[in-house]
């Protein structure tokens, strides 16, 4: 079996990895929005405020410091956990901000990737495996035609069919704790899971069209198993392992699509949060967003390798 | 990105798949789709006589016969906005995915030649990074932060912006798409044998390998630049988009969000341009894989 | 009866033209085009069913004791972070300051005439240097403590000290001394003659002493306040609750419960207000403006402030008197109001809101060959390069610059449009780094300390509304029209300005500045924004 | 031969998403028997036992002439649900032995089971697996039930195939070339386990190579294929001994265990027609050094006494050295 201590040192170079990963993003976000015109200080007192009000909550903020002095102060305390607190809101720890925000994105987001796996694997199979090609033709083009598709046209056109005219789901807004949310998730779960369904399909019917060529799916077949059940468990299985890389590599792109749905259904989450902070400058908040992103993407994909290794037992029992 | 194609590994279905001729049809439909956006898109702001921002009837006008897709919120017409807009949506999707598929697919084959060494897990480092860090700060930040003259020339304003925040995220997929068939490559039996004769290292990178990823990737690229006019038109939203009054699909839907109840053709017939313009690319790139894959064995 | 049938078709169209595209719409019946209610090819003043929603026509007005509302739910654009009404910038945040902070006097309906409410009674001396007020008997705050003459000096100290956006209110004031028990003697530098009516503003709202010692601290909780509704939930939340405050000495207001929703997108809102989930919503999208009809109602209320073309005139190449005159010959505001406004605001030709005593026009009609003469002998003769620098988002800014876009250009200018985020856009406005822009000025109020001074006056708070116009003659002008005794002789100082204007072209007025919401159609008479950009609720 | 054979194929011809592959195949096989069909990659000779058990469907082809009858009865025109019924039972395959042939993620043992219980034999299915992978000779059938494919030798994985084929005790086994993947030693084994278990249970046995050696240890009678076609069949001891067609001759020449002792081995010239330019006549005549004008038209297939057939118009005057 692999030795404890090559295990050690997969675990430590993944570490090592997300700290780079974790340092990376953190100065990128705090240069990138410190290089904007404007600051806090201008969003807080706004178009009244004068030329002295402004300098004196400036420095009061310590905005008037060099870039990369507020950056270095930014890393030393990202060392030592403490996200700091927000500018515009005042006395708002980031930590707060942040974990009242995750629970809504990671549920949209989660939930969107089971709508696109509960509807992407079946079409993505049936695409990938039917004699038809007619079929396997019309599934791809349409799944592409979606791709095409701004994601706040989808989610519009949900609102006013779904919410609006049949009345089915709230034209948005979040509720106040569990399960409430749910009756409010559905819907922009639905639309964010368009944007991701055309990748899923495509992703399934390319694995089950290798899949199916291969021969042992041929052999079982010759031994007289029926075709749902080959599908079932010598071509789904196949399937499963692009899909979770697909997964891994969804988590960043997800992330954005959120960020859209949540502006068009008005919920609290990361996106909004996000957009809000970089509108009003707030630069500790988005510094405090853009690394819990980064590591919620980095866990994503720790979490697909392992399963990677876990369902393909050629890895997991190398000798 | 979807896996790497793998040549089917069935005797017979080899055997199928080579003798069937790559399907140029398909090709050749996405190719002639696209050619007649454009050619309509210079053509008929002089056939119909109205200019791509004049204003040329009254606001919101139902599609009519003078105006088949109808007028938007200025009274100009939809149709000769909807082609004018097939310009500056191909230039985009064609500069983003052409320059991420270059850059990253050489970085992405250079991770995979110098395999093992201290600069093939910082670069691949810095590719996870990439991917990781979340688009949209970038993009926001591009918003307010690209200097005041945005636009450079030659391009409509407000591309540049555009372009950096693609580029940035295009690359460094397209670089771990290349890594992942670099390493495959490796092995393969022309390459082991150039390192056998003692090529340099850039040599192997640039005659053998590149040509090889190169190709595969393109194939990829081309369908995936669905995705990437998809994720264009969804920049407008978060006030990335082109700056008006230049066309371009995303931003003229996302101005015209509001009234898709009301005046729904300012909306659906740059969608529609949109899904037909992804149906063509699709198309293209099928055909573009099945040649690569009907060739190799 | 016709439009409502067909609106139940409009929605499946859209979505079934995304999905089956155009075959559906034939089945349809072609969509909206000869039914003017849809908003089609409706323009402004076309007959027939548009509600011609005209700023100063029928808006709807206050019902005094219409039926309660337990729980108002109000959709806002920004998030609630700041309670303090000395800083709030946005108008909905104003309206926080306005429903919660105790004030002597207070708005009548959606007027700006002013009554009593925590004062008995007050009087301006006859050299309107000083304004003695009598507050009424055993007042007491939202957690039941004494409210007495101290807390109302020390709330206009702080005023007076404070350094926010409405110093000039403020300014005028010399001192505040405590007469009795219940009266308060307020002694000015120079004549105020509006003060009575800026006594009814949240930023003369009255605090209890003891909290507004420490008031950074004091307002970023629940502050304890003194007006009809008090805070029962702490700012920064998704939503944000006030509950009326039985203890408040002015009139009840209908509504027990108001909730502060924050929906940044506007499209969201309306749908929202659409499915019931909200009540009232500020600023819907200009382009649904005319479409939300049946159990929705638009509101368009002129306000105290107008949209207007700002010229930087420290900068080629408006520095210029000439080019700017030339610009505004060029500029077509007919057309902006038609179309960037959706034609549910007036156009203005002149220096002030059209809604003021004492508006006249001043501007000239658009006539392209006058202006290529008047750009004889500029630098801009033969063209020159002109960025139209706008916010991104904004719905009517980026309209009225793809229109000024045309214009300009048809005197051969060259011109780009540039948009960057409200943030930048507001830093290179306050800085003068910008050449035009689309913007809007305004203070809300109706009086002289409000709107001119902001907009004309170079010592005025927006520095002549950021243009950088300087003109000692203006600023005579502005100051004789603070100063005036009598209405006859403040509009004879607004006339003046306002030839001033007309000479010097600092920017071009475009329109006035309407304060727009949408509301459920059944509580239209019972919650309506004023002019002065407040959210007024019926009183029972 | 008493009654109908278990497999027999009259001119059957088979194409692939509407190439022709397969232009005319003439074979037979009873029960107890065993049919080598021989010929080089790309003569059609796989394509050909796929439609025997009938998996040309997968592959988008179809039987575009002749027929084909399993037990007297014709069952070329069988849609997917006969042929279901049919796989495992009446007709099964053994595939090459590659690592490919089994599920790599699924364990042997679960394989096994599920395919006895998709044969209907649902209880005591591990039992019967056991049974099963005893009866294939394999010394520890326990270990070889739990592991995985990857962690077996390819010898053993391909009595673990046998073992899954004859699981429906069917009528007729079809082996696509079942040890060519493999060392000697272990073909020689494989090979004595086909003919034991072939003669235990009597069933009909199709051995798809291009091995000649293959051909004589294991086979009764042997057809030979090119380009699609079967230009020579008979018993395999004749055949080997006298062959008839010029093809024949030049493989028996090239195969250093089939060629004279002391000649240099000659080679076939040439490279197997493409499908998409066959010759109008005999096919192989453009790589025959016998080849005249009248090769120019189709060569059918001549009887030659008792099941002995050649497709060459001139196997006389090459048999008299002209």
């Amino acid at each position: 079996m692999t030795t404890v201590s090559s295990i050690g040192s997969r675990v430590g170079l993944r570490v090592l990895q997300t700290v780079v990963v974790a340092v990376f993003v953190t100065v990128i976000a705090a240069v990138l929005v410190r290089l904007a015109p404007g600051d806090a200080a201008t969003t807080l007192l706004g178009d009244r405020a004068t030329p002295e009000g402004v300098a004196r909550l400036q420095a009061q903020l310590g905005l008037d410091r060099s870039v990369f002095a507020q950056v270095a102060e930014t890393l030393g305390n990202v060392a030592r956990g403490d996200l700091g607190t927000s500018l515009t809101r005042p006395d708002q720890p980031v930590s707060r901000i942040v974990l009242d925000a995750l629970p809504v994105t990671l549920s949209v987001i989660a939930a969107a990737l089971l709508v696109a796996v509960v509807v992407g694997v079946p079409l993505g199979l049936i695409a990938g495996t039917t004699r038809r090609p007619a079929v396997d033709r019309g599934i791809s083009l349409a799944a592409i035609g979606l791709l095409a598709l701004p994601s706040f046209f989808l989610a519009i056109i949900a609102i006013l069919v779904l919410a609006l005219t049949l009345g089915i789901a709230p034209a948005g807004g979040w509720g106040g704790g569990w399960p409430e949310n749910l009756k409010y998730l559905w819907l922009p779960a639905l639309s964010l899971a368009v944007l991701r369904l055309p990748q899923v399909v495509r992703v399934v019917r390319e694995a089950a069209r290798e899949a199916s060529s291969h021969e042992y799916v041929e052999a079982a077949v010759a031994r007289g198993l029926s075709p749902r059940r080959v599908t079932a468990r010598h071509v789904l299985p196949n399937c499963l392992l692009p899909m979770l890389a697909l997964v891994g590599f969804d988590a960043a792109v997800l992330l954005s699509g959120a960020v859209v749905v949540e502006s068009i259904f008005g919920l609290p989450g990361f996106g909004r949060e996000l957009v809000t902070a970089v509108g009003t400058r707030d630069y500790p908040t988005i510094q405090g967003i853009a690394l819990t992103a980064a590591l919620f993407v980095v866990f994503v994909n720790l979490v697909v390798d392992a399963l990677y290794a876990l369902a393909d037992p050629r890895v997991r029992t190398a000798r | 990105m979807s896996a790497t194609a793998a040549a089917p590994t069935h005797p017979v279905a080899r055997v199928a798949r080579r003798l069937r001729l790559p399907s140029d049809v398909g090709l050749l439909i996405g190719v002639g789709t696209l050619a007649a956006m454009l050619a309509l898109a210079f053509l008929l702001p002089v056939v119909t006589g109205y200019g791509t921002n004049e204003f040329a009837g009254a606001p919101y006008q139902a599609p009519s016969l003078s105006h088949p897709f109808g007028t938007d919120q200025f009274g100009r017409d939809v149709m000769v906005r909807t082609f004018a807009a097939a310009k500056v949506d191909y230039m985009i999707a064609f500069l983003a995915v052409g320059v991420s598929l270059l850059i990253g697919t050489t970085i992405g084959v250079v991770i995979g030649v110098v395999h093992g060494g201290v600069v093939d897990w910082l670069l691949s480092r810095l590719v996870d990074a990439v991917i990781a860090f979340p688009l949209v700060i970038l993009v926001l930040a591009l918003v307010v932060a690209v200097g005041p003259e945005k636009s450079a020339p030659g391009l409509p304003a407000g591309t540049p912006a555009l372009l950096i925040a693609l580029f940035v995220f295009g690359w460094a997929f397209y670089a771990r798409l290349a890594h992942a068939q670099a390493l495959s490559l490796r092995e393969r039996e022309f390459v082991v044998a150039a390192r056998m004769m003692g090529y340099s290292r850039t040599r192997i990178v640039m005659r053998h390998m590149l040509p090889n990823v190169l190709a595969t990737a393109t194939a990829y690229a081309v369908g995936d630049a669905v995705f990437i006019i998809g994720a264009t038109a969804s920049l407008a939203f978060l006030g990335a988009g082109v700056q008006p009054p230049t066309p371009e699909w995303g931003q003229i839907m996302f101005e015209a969000r509001g009234v898709l109840e009301t005046a729904w053709w300012t909306s659906v017939f740059p969608g529609l341009a949109l899904v037909v313009t992804g149906l063509a690319l699709a198309l293209i790139a099928d055909g573009l894989i099945q040649r690569l894959e009907g060739g190799s064995k | 009866m016709r439009g409502r049938m067909r609106s139940g078709c409009k929605p499946l169209a859209a979505t079934a033209l995304a999905v089956a595209i155009a075959a559906l719409l034939a089945a349809c019946g072609g969509g909206s085009d000869s039914d003017a209610t849809g908003g089609g090819a409706a323009t402004g003043d076309a007959g027939g069913e548009t509600t011609a929603v005209q700023a100063t026509g029928d808006q709807p007005e206050l019902t005094q004791g219409a039926d309660p509302v337990d729980d108002l739910r109000i959709g806002i654009a920004d998030r609630v972070t700041e309670l303090d009404p000395l800083l709030t910038g946005s108008p909905a945040l104003g309206s926080i300051g306005h429903l919660t902070s105790g004030t002597l006097f207070r708005f009548v309906g959606v007027g700006d005439d002013v009554e009593p409410a925590l004062a008995e009674s007050g009087r301006l001396s006859d050299d309107a240097m000083t304004y003695t007020v009598k507050l009424k008997p055993d007042l007491v705050f939202s957690d039941g403590s004494e409210l007495t003459v101290e807390d109302v000096k020390a709330s206009f100290d702080r005023g007076r000290t404070k350094d926010g956006g409405y110093r000039s209110f403020f300014a005028p004031i010399k001192q505040v001394t405590i007469v009795d028990d219940r009266t308060v003697e307020f002694r000015f530098k120079s004549r105020y003659l509006s003060f009575e009516n800026f006594l009814a503003y949240p930023a003369a709202g009255i605090f209890p002493a003891r909290g507004i010692a420490d008031d950074t601290a004091f307002f970023k909780t629940q502050p304890v306040t003194s007006g009809p509704y008090k805070v029962v939930t702490p700012p920064n939340g998704a939503t944000f609750r006030l509950e009326r405050d039985d203890g408040y000495a002015g009139p009840k207001p209908v509504a027990r419960a108001v909730t502060f929703v924050t929906v940044e997108d506007p499209n969201s809102r309306v749908a929202q207000l659409r499915s019931g989930q909200l009540d009232y919503i500020s600023s819907p999208p200009l382009q649904q403006f005319k479409s939300l009809t049946g159990d929705v109602t638009p509101i368009a209320r002129s306000g105290y402030a107008t949209t207007y073309l700002g010229l930087n005139n420290t900068r080629a190449p408006f520095d210029d008197v000439r080019v700017r005159r030339a610009a505004a010959l060029a500029v077509d505001r007919a057309q902006v109001q038609k179309v960037a406004w959706q034609g549910i605001v007036a156009r203005n030709d002149g220096a002030l809101p059209t809604i003021f005593d004492g508006y006249e026009a001043v501007l000239p009609e658009p006539d392209v060959e006058a202006a290529k003469a008047e750009l004889k002998g500029t630098a801009c003769e033969s063209g020159c390069p002109v960025t139209l620098l706008i916010a991104a988002g904004d719905d009517w800014p980026q309209a009225a610059a793809v229109i000024i876009k045309s214009n300009l250009e048809a005197i051969g200018m060259k011109v780009t449009i540039e948009s960057g985020d409200p943030v930048a856009t507001l830093d290179r406005k306050r800085s003068l780094e910008y050449v035009a822009m689309p913007t809007f000025v305004g203070s809300f109020s109706s009086i002289p300390e409000g709107y001119p001074s902001n907009a004309l006056y170079s010592k005025g708070s927006f520095l002549s509304a950021y243009t950088g116009y300087r003109s000692a003659q203006m600023d005579r002008a502005i100051e004789a029209s603070i100063l005036a005794r009598t209405p006859a002789e403040r509009r004879a100082a607004y006339e003046r300005a306002g030839d001033i204007f007309g000479r010097d072209v600092p920017f071009v007025t475009l329109t006035d500045f309407p304060v727009t919401a949408a509301v459920r159609t059944e509580l239209k008479n019972t919650v309506t924004p004023s002019s002065t950009v407040f959210i007024e609720i019926a009183t029972e | 031969m008493t009654d109908a054979p278990v497999l027999a194929a009259e001119r059957l011809a088979v194409s692939i998403r509407g190439m022709e592959l397969v232009s005319r195949v003439d074979v037979e096989v009873g029960a107890g028997q065993c049919l080598a069909i021989a010929g080089e990659s790309g003569s059609g000779k796989t394509v050909t036992c796929r439609s025997f058990v009938g998996l040309l469907g997968r592959l988008g082809g179809e039987v575009s002439g002749g027929r084909l009858l399993l037990g007297g009865e014709d069952v070329s025109r069988d849609d997917e649900r006969a042929w279901r019924s049919r796989r495992g039972r009446a007709v099964a395959l053994v595939p090459q032995a590659s690592l490919a042939s089994l599920n790599p993620v699924v364990r042997v043992g679960s394989q096994m089971v599920e395919t006895i219980r998709a044969l209907g034999g649902a209880r005591a299915a591990r039992g019967r697996a056991l049974e099963l992978l005893e009866q294939v000779r394999l010394d520890d059938p326990e270990r070889v039930f739990r592991s995985y494919p990857h962690q077996l030798s390819g010898g053993m994985r391909q009595r673990v195939m046998i073992a899954l084929s004859i699981a429906g005790r069917p009528r007729l086994l079809v082996a696509d070339e079942p040890t060519t993947a493999l060392d000697v030693t272990v073909q020689r084994q494989i090979l004595a386990l086909l003919r034991d278990l072939q003669r235990a249970s009597g069933m009909a046995l199709v051995f798809v190579t291009h091995d000649l050696s293959v051909v004589r240890e294991i086979a009764d009678r042997v057809a030979v294929m090119y380009a699609g076609e079967t230009i020579e069949t008979g018993p395999v001891a004749d055949v080997l001994q006298r062959p008839l067609h010029p093809y024949t001759r030049a493989l028996l020449a090239a195969d250093p265990t089939t060629a004279p002792r002391g000649r240099p081995l000659s080679e076939v010239p040439g490279k197997p027609a493409d499908p998409r330019s066959w010759p109008a006549g005999c096919r192989f005549q453009p790589r025959c050094e016998h080849a005249r004008e009248e090769c120019a038209a189709p060569a059918p297939l001549r009887s030659f006494g008792g099941s002995r057939a050649a497709a060459c118009h001139r196997v006389e005057q090459i048999g008299e050295g002209r």
